[in-house]
């Protein structure tokens, strides 16, 4: 019915200034530092990394328990641990330049002012393409302000981070709220280059022979094929109420599922949990998503963006 | 690139040995290859998304340049699921992970010390360093020792298997770190080169005990949940003296015992569920 | 470890009134009537039915595809179909009536007037133990108030409902919020009696080869044991944060999943989707619960409700 | 209260019978005892979570007094895991379920139409009331008829069976109800008692246009996606002339061909995954 074409689709994204070889990206803290997934994935393949979220200083991390399965998800509360972004500059992201791929840097804070201190130290900083902002883990108590989930304080923040660095700044939005589309126009008036949806849902699981909660933490974010029909309709929520570029995750598995997010408005895709169960998944979804453009003659992977309709 | 820790395993031999526990032979030549004892695999026990993630297993034997061998206990539904599958079936597998046990020096005499359902990597140990050395096996009663091919396996291997049993229903009555207090206390002085133990929590925290107390160096393996198995998630942690946390998957799983924080983390948590929790069909 | 008791534990729960000779109740819209289950289920083991959602005119729904299923879970975006609630009176009644259980029945209207019109309709009527007022569902967009995500218009929605009937009033409350508890204190502030949570999580899929959405509706409601850790999650809060009994459902399957939202504070459970996928799935999830009592000398259910704690 | 409904049925057999065609037959003895041509039944593919719903299949035969078949292709993810599973297995079944086809008045020629994957139904109903029925069996080309075995039952069970393939590569070239209205009006004003139609929502579009025009009464399987399968999600909705909807599950799957409004449902989605857009490993 559709005619093939010959040549190879193009994959390329310029994600807010950022030139990405292809739309697959690592969502935060599934996918280490890279190296941990050396013996598995040529980084030069991916469009990009995204890190595992920075701080200012280093975390310790939630006690253990720190994961639990649930069907067809997990819940995890590893509480941000991270050597903080000293040892991310000195140790991390040294590896990371030998590669061709785009590094972007997931960030977090426990005050406005880590927050903004953190995006300042990466400023500038040869090897770091953008910063993606986590306003959204669930994890994180301390600080008072729940970033995610307060409009005001949300948008104070970004677009403090808007002025101490002149990178590209993405905005994770969490998916913990009525109306992401609220957070997103927040994220745009801040002046963000783009947006990151969705983090987990907060979640609980409990023992109950034990009478427990399952997680040390009591609550922690789901992740996984669990989660990817809420992700996939916010993503599509956002992508028609704010003209910012989108990274679409949660729960993509296969190219399938990252098509899903495509076609609801992402521009770029980020494989998360999945790393964990094919550590492969990354390139596993290219090679899917290149056969697919082939296969029905799709000429840039820019053409499939938003353009789920009626019929 | 050459993959050489992702797997597509076929099953070769699957057999239930002994009360709940399985032995499995797997046929995954890089992994056979590269596996050292201590390490361990992660196992997708199905290709669906429920349950999703992969389960880690200590390698018990390397069985040919091209297989190894699992042993494996039924503890919650992805066991109870792959106890289910039969041989010529594939299973996605990653690994081997982890660091292993440190080799003994040569000649020494090694004491081992298995727990419950804690002997496989110790099998594998054994086979390969344990010409010198003696074994501690405990359990509740007979029934949870390791099965009887198991024990057959470590008595060719070891020069000496000492068995306890908290009910007495095989070997000494009582719990298997007094029979290890008393096999040290009797050497006379003489310590032995290091212990090598992997069991449940509490009974490693007992025998880091007592080899700190004579200042034996000391080995536990431990275990936490796990998801990505490779270092990545941060998932595994265990608390550890120095402050903050170790994963599992890649610091260890063996540890020196000194490094681990005892205190930290409890270890009652139930596991899958019994019969009549589960979904039920006529 | 825990000693046995010889006698047999005691089910019953009074719910705001209710007399449920159990806590396991059937989820609005997953059970029919009752009847469509006789094949399989004898319904005076249950403690109650909560029957599909009723209005005050017939409603045709939406058009198919209507379902799909996703990884645990599945979308749904039915519609509200139902004969209303003159044939609900004359047709689906007296069936249910015949057996020892209780009927909650489940209301809802495209307008504030439609929704007390109903709940007047069912006051004093022989054989109904209680309404459950579902604020929540995620496939109705007429009427313009989203009274499950507007805190003011749920509130007088439910004000003015309390005043409407003398029937024990739940409140059924959605997930897709940022703050449930705010819901529940609204509820509790109209004069609610109890509180039903969690309704789907707002989804949505697409079939990418097509590029359209897998239902007609473009979105629809997330249900299963994909979401249980959400609803668990929810109930906890909930009943930490506001004193009225709880029906805690989303993705129970067995009696372990039942005993999750029990232990996290809810008094009752109902059986959703599970229902489809094992039809007997609220008897068995019912004598899972009498062997976990007997086994762990639990005598009754009550003891149980809320007693999850950092061991 | 007897559980006649529910079942635990046993796979006795389980062969690739042609092109992605599978038959099972299921040990279920009071499924058996109770089916009519055009129910269906709800078959649950695995105990996991995911997939999670049961699939709908018609029954093709009664093979004994305890055991049922089914023939079903390979349309997605769930029934590709079907096929892996071997005799020996349980699977959950339900039903079963839905209102067959009407009876044909004893000694009648009814005219049965099967397009594409949609013959299991039909040759139940072959088997018990076509010994004067004449079958017109349509696909795009040969491979997409049903195999061979199958053809063979039906042309022992029935009077006639003719075959229409688009790109002609086994008996007629074109679609099934050009061949089927040829026959008809070649009956020269003899009108079949009731024509009997599983396939393709167009084909059956067609068919029921054909039977219309020539007012011969016309019965209409129909497939729609099912989470229950008895009447109480309201999923599997069809629109009707009289406005709203019926279930396919309760009011059907059987519909007189007259009730559908036939314009309002696209019947272009796609199935199941292909290989490059699923899950993979090595
Ligand atoms: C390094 C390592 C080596 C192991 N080697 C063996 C072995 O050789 N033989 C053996 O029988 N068992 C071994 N285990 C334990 C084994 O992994 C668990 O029994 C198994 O994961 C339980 O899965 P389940 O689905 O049956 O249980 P469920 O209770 O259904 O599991 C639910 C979740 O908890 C996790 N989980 C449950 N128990 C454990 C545990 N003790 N450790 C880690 N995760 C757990 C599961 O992976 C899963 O994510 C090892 C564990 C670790 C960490
Ligand atoms: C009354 C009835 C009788 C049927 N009889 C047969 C038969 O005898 N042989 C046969 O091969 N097929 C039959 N089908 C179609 C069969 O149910 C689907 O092919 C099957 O459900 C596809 O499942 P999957 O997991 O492989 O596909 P997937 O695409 O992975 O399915 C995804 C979801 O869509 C549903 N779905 C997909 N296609 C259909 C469909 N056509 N009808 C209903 N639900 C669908 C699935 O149940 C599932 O919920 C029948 C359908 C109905 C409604
Ligand atoms: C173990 C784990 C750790 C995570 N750590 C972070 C983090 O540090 N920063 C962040 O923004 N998101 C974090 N996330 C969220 C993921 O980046 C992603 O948004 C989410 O998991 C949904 O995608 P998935 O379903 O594909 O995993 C983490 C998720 C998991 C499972
Ligand atoms: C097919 C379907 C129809 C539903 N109809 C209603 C309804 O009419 N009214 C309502 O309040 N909730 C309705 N629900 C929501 C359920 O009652 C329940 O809150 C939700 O499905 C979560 O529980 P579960 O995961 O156990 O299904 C419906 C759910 C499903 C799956
Ligand atoms: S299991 Fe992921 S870091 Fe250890
Ligand atoms: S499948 Fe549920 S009503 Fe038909």
């Amino acid at each position: 019915m559709i005619s093939k074409i010959k040549t190879k689709p193009d994959l390329s994204v310029d994600f807010a200034g950022i030139k990405l070889k292809n739309p697959v990206l690592t969502a935060s803290g599934t996918f280490g530092y890279g190296e941990e997934y050396a013996d598995f994935v040529d980084l030069n393949t991916l469009g990009g990394v995204i890190v595992k979220g920075i701080s200012l200083r280093p975390i310790t991390g939630n006690p253990p328990p720190r994961i639990w399965e649930t069907p067809s998800g997990m819940l995890n509360a590893i509480g941000l641990e991270n050597p903080g972004v000293d040892v991310f500059l000195t140790e991390k992201l040294p590896y990371l330049r030998k590669f061709d791929t785009a590094v972007i840097v997931n960030i977090f804070g426990y005050s406005f002012e880590d927050y903004v201190a953190v995006a300042e130290r990466l400023d500038g900083v040869p090897g770091v393409s953008g910063l993606e902002v986590n306003i959204s883990c669930p994890n994180v108590k301390a600080g008072g302000i729940v970033f995610g989930t307060d409009l005001k304080a949300a948008f104070e923040l970004l677009s403090a981070i808007r002025k101490a660095t002149k990178l590209p700044v993405i905005a994770k939005l969490s998916p913990n709220v009525t109306d992401i589309t609220e957070f997103a126009k927040a994220a745009r008036d801040a002046g963000c280059d783009g947006l990151s949806l969705i983090n987990t849902l907060l979640g609980m699981s409990i023992d109950v022979r034990c009478r427990k909660p399952r997680l040390a933490n009591w609550t922690g974010g789901l992740s996984g094929p669990a989660i990817r029909p809420v992700a996939v309709r916010m993503v599509w929520q956002t992508a028609k109420a704010v003209p910012l570029p989108i990274i679409g995750m949660g729960g993509i598995v296969t190219a399938e599922d990252a098509l899903e997010f495509i076609l609801a408005g992402a521009s770029a895709v980020a494989v998360g949990t999945a790393n964990f169960i094919n550590p492969r998944a990354t390139v596993d979804v290219l090679e899917g998503l290149e056969t697919f453009m082939t296969e029905q003659g799709v000429g840039a992977i820019g053409d499939l963006v938003g353009k789920v309709s009626a019929g | 690139m050459p993959l050489t820790k992702l797997h597509k395993a076929t099953i070769l031999v699957h057999t239930p040995v002994g009360k709940e526990y399985y032995r499995i032979v797997l046929r995954a030549p890089e992994a056979a290859a590269a596996a050292l004892p201590g390490q361990f695999v992660m196992l997708r026990v199905s290709e669906t998304m429920d349950p999703l993630l992969a389960r880690p297993f200590g390698v018990s034997s390397i069985i040919s340049k091209s297989s190894l061998e699992l042993y494996y206990r039924i503890a919650g539904r992805g066991t109870a699921l792959l106890s289910s599958l039969e041989p010529g079936q594939r299973l996605s597998m990653h690994g081997p992970f982890g660091k292993g046990f440190p080799v003994p020096p040569k000649g020494s005499a090694p004491v081992l010390v298995a727990g419950g359902s804690g002997f496989p990597p110790l099998l594998f140990f054994s086979h390969r360093f344990g010409a010198r050395a003696h074994l501690f096996l405990g359990a509740r009663n007979k029934e949870c020792l390791p099965p009887p091919a198991v024990i057959k396996k470590f008595k060719d291997d070891l020069e000496k298997v000492h068995i306890a049993t908290e009910d007495g229903s095989r070997g000494t009555r009582g719990v298997v770190t007094d029979l290890l207090a008393a096999y040290l206390s009797g050497l006379d002085g003489k310590v032995p080169a290091a212990i090598y133990a992997c069991g449940p929590r509490p009974m490693l925290a007992a025998v880091s005990g007592l080899a700190a107390e004579r200042s034996v160096p000391c080995y536990v393996s431990m275990e936490e949940r796990m998801a990505c198995g490779l270092g990545a998630c941060m998932g595994c942690s265990v608390g550890v003296k120095t402050g903050g946390y170790k994963r599992v998957c890649k610091e260890g799983p063996v540890f020196e015992a000194g490094e681990i924080e005892w205190g930290c983390r409890e270890s009652n948590e139930s596991k899958g569920s019994e019969e009549f929790l589960t979904l039920k069909t006529p």
